[in-house]
């Protein structure tokens, strides 16, 4: 049979899914990082339970979220809490195993801004801010970030430090004590990157098929380190895009 | 911000609550309790994650045209959008601004970035920040600690979060003051007439924010006997104890929901999406759906029985537990 | 007492916490439990307020002839008094040592003023001081504030409790560090095979110790199917992620109570009252309650069925409610 | 009719529910001080609410508790909540007006010994200690000891401070800031005592009726101040009795 087509979404979806292999409390939220979620569920991570900043571990839903406090998570659950406690007997303890983040702009340390693009005082561009992400990023024991390459997004130096990452790479996380093991990787719609070097700085490691290096660092606002050797990303299966798009996301909403 | 815990001021609000206390009846219309409680230039707090939203209450604050308050809302959503746009609002204190799984709150955009109706003072926290100020103001403590911070600018932009040495000697930690809002909306499925309030489903931060707040009203689908709240007391978040009013709001957190009443009104999240981005569109959407009318009644009937059948979940009942009777 | 954010140690902590996560069954006898997780010179706390205490557990401790036990408890009661004369305790954190409405603990009295069977340390606190440990502890916080202890001698009794400078200028404030024990125990109504644990009634302090904790044991009057905690989220207090044994212990908290389920034997408290006023009679009973019978099963047979059914209280059931659906 | 005759616990029990007058919340233990609640439940505060430091609101026992965490308690209260959110939502936020409470000695400025007898290090008698006591003294708006008038228990210099009252008198309490009123009522066996002048020391306001000063005197182990005024207690009504005997005690548990 012929290579299967697929979208760039569904390949992001495939890819943090296979990331996820094994994991059992994974820290998400809605969109693409929920379905690479569920999807890792029919794969790679059966055992997997989700936790949510609304308050909700082991949520079970019957759709496709509409938001991180969707109803559809409560029904269900094994745990639902406070935010409280959410935060503080889940995240803080340090039971949550992986976060899935993501952000406007981040840096080669993996520092993420989701803030103000500009000066705070006077922003171009008001975002949302920080939400759980501030805490996630400190807490969380690893943290992968999912995010499309873009070169407005990937950025030689954030408007702001929204969420901590490597921060001034090498150990001046650990130095400053955060409890989180901090970024590990980058999961993007070209490429994989990951922070696996004694300086802690982003490196490409993986490019999907088709991408080239200097497709990446087209898309990139400094100069991209390169890890020892840069695998090609198998592309989804035919069984992850039937589940991608029969059991996972039926109605296309995030593809 | 007021502090509680400086003696008077805490002998004036629990004598206050004593009074609470002893009201035997608390029910009120959404009218009368926002008239009473919610004073131009006061600090308002309608909370709820996502859900449990009153938009009743502030779509009547938009009508009694209140000016100069300080709003405070983990997230903002829609109705501090539309408040905002209302004029209603000097301050907002938040932790994250978006339209729930959709995307920009447009009219907090255009107060923070052009002063659109008018300008917006922005005191902002993570989640777990603002939920600890809440949670420090409920308890009386002078602060809440939390690991957060620490290698983030939130620190530098907001200089009530400050780092301390940990009297343990194990490093730095960030903590945050207490948050006692002068009032506090809440909505939940069910309460008594003295305002004993059950709530299940996201719990929130309704618990802490209640009992960090020196006025409180609570809005419910229901109003219950007081045996109903009797038969089940750990579900009882909220004690009537610390509250001052209580208003029966069917449908009054539409268009977010509440668990096992109705659904989110998804449509109405994507067509602010649209329509907000236009203060001109925001004007008129207010005209008719505040202004022209007279209370969340008649909102109601504007929309019609049938829309609300449409967001009515299938029931799923949770299992009944055994207290015993010990006599 | 190991503080747990100390990074290492805390990845120990947490990735022994997603092996808990992983083994779907963890199904236990009380012997099997005790013989895994509580060994010689560990800190083990068996809680529960007046209710839910497992008896079953302590006496199977003994039965092991553990030596060395840091054993932590807000209220020690009977369980502790018999462990303690028992000799498996080297040092006792508490905040209140007495028989709940009878009177004294004369065990621990004779350890404390006597040593007998042994010298007996004591680490003390108030309430709301020992509630704070555990609650630093589950939440990795370096310390839990609280305004008790000013102006009280216990400040000076144990230097484990400081008074710091509120940053925000209120005064002075007490606070306390963290507690971590090795291994609780905690009874309750049902948990499912993976240790997703309901509770209802006094819900006391068993979520904070759970999540304080390393290991953790729930010793339950039913096993439930995994559908009946699902189906009704809002009363799980304790997930399967941090629970290591689950011990099916039908009465396993006699002649303490588990609400809904039994009363407290309150003969056999009065009848400690006077028997543990000689340590020769403890060792006695001992002897033939707990050294004399292999279990908790064989404990059950020698009080015969209806001694339990005296016990049983009336049906009083919480009504159901409705999470909805939605899908 | 004749006087009616009754035991010093009942008129202990009715004195303490008169002083209850129009409470709404009062924080309370077992025994006598519960007896005396729901006495005044009857009588002088129908809004009473019970709160129990085992984490319960507006009990409704159907039967006299065994104790501070009996389960009659749980069945038909308001709220029950955690031990956590008892001692920092309800006593520590202000909310409990009046605190009930007790103790092995008391001195003259109402402070509380329930920890030792002896030397703390090396005790002729360790006592329950604490429990929540610290913070019930601490935080309650207003604070009423019941204690029987023994000499042993009203001593010069207490063992050991566990509870404080007005610490070493006048506004040392204010000065160190403890939120709380602080003691303001000392119910006995023989009299009423209050500390109702500028130096917060306990001073005799009330004798009960047959007693003299010189009984109470005798059984203070200081020089014990008087009001200006020192009244006699009216003895328990008949009501008083009848409520006592039939309705909040009728098995005689706390007489």
């Amino acid at each position: 049979m012929s290579e299967p087509t697929y979208t760039e979404s569904e390949m992001m979806i495939a890819v943090a899914a296979r990331m996820l292999e094994g994991a059992r409390t994974v820290f998400v939220g809605v969109g693409l990082p929920n379905i690479a979620c569920n999807l890792a569920r029919y794969t790679v991570a059966p055992d997997m339970e989700l936790i949510y900043e609304s308050g909700v571990y082991g949520a079970r839903p019957e759709r496709l979220p509409l938001s991180i406090g969707d109803p559809t998570l409560v029904s269900g659950a094994i745990s639902v809490v406070s935010m409280a406690d959410l935060f503080g007997l889940y995240l803080q303890r340090g039971l949550v195993e992986i976060a899935l983040l993501g952000g406007a702009q981040i840096d080669r340390y993996g520092n993420l801004n989701s803030t103000v693009i500009g000066a705070y005082a006077k922003p171009k561009t008001r975002l949302p801010g920080s939400g759980g992400a501030c805490e996630i990023a400190t807490n969380a024991q690893r943290t992968f970030m999912i995010m499309r390459l873009k070169r407005r997004a990937f950025v030689d130096k954030l408007d702001f430090i929204t969420s901590p990452g490597h921060l001034t790479g090498g150990d001046s996380r650990a130095r400053l004590g955060l409890p989180g093991g901090g970024p590990e990787l980058v999961i993007t719609d070209k490429a994989i990157l990951n922070f696996a070097n004694p300086e802690r700085e982003m490196q490409l490691t993986a490019v999907y098929p088709g991408v080239t290096r200097e497709d990446v660092q087209a898309e990139v606002g400094w100069p991209l380190r390169l890890a020892e050797t840069i695998q090609e990303t198998a592309a989804p299966t035919a069984e992850e895009l039937r589940l991608i798009r029969e059991e996972v996301d039926p109605h296309a909403m995030y593809r | 911000m007021e502090l509680l815990f400086s003696a008077p001021c805490w002998r004036d609000y629990t004598l206050d609550a004593m009074n609470k206390a002893a009201k035997d009846n608390k029910l009120s219309s959404m009218r009368e309790a926002i008239a009473a409680y919610v004073v131009d230039d006061c600090s308002v707090c309608i909370e709820g994650f996502t859900g449990f939203i009153s938009f009743a209450a502030g779509h009547e604050i938009i009508r009694q045209r209140r000016r100069g308050l300080t709003l405070i809302r983990m997230t903002p959503d829609l109705i501090y959008d539309q408040m905002i746009a209302a004029g209603t609002a000097r301050k907002l204190i938040f932790s994250y601004t978006g339209n729930p799984g959709v995307g920009s709150l447009y009219c907090i955009r255009r107060a923070v970035e052009k002063a659109l109706p008018c300008p917006l003072e922005l005191e902002e926290y993570s989640h777990y920040g603002l939920v600890g100020r809440y949670a420090a103001g409920a308890t009386r403590s002078p602060f809440f600690a939390l690991r957060s911070y620490v290698g983030s600018d939130m620190l530098a932009a907001n200089p009530l979060i400050k780092l301390i040495d940990d009297p343990y000697g194990t490093g730095k930690i960030a903590v945050v003051p207490p948050l006692n809002p002068d009032v506090a909306i809440l909505h939940a499925q069910r309460a008594d007439r003295q305002g004993n309030t059950q709530l299940w489903g996201l719990l929130g931060m309704q618990k802490e924010v209640a009992f960090a707040s020196k006025h409180v009203i609570v809005a419910v689908e229901e109003i219950v006997d007081e045996s109903v709240i009797r038969a089940d007391p750990n579900r009882t978040l909220i004690p009537g104890l610390i509250v001052d009013a209580v208003v029966h709001s069917p449908y009054g957190a539409h268009p977010s929901y509440v668990q096992g009443y109705y659904d989110r009104d998804n449509e109405s999240y994507l067509a602010w999406d649209k329509l907000s981005q236009e203060h001109a569109a925001v004007i008129a959407w207010l005209d008719e759906w505040v202004y022209g009318i007279e209370n969340h009644a008649a909102y109601l009937r504007k929309l019609g029985q049938e829309h609300f059948d449409k967001l009515k979940p299938e029931p799923l009942l949770a299992p009944s537990v055994d207290y015993g009777r010990y006599r």
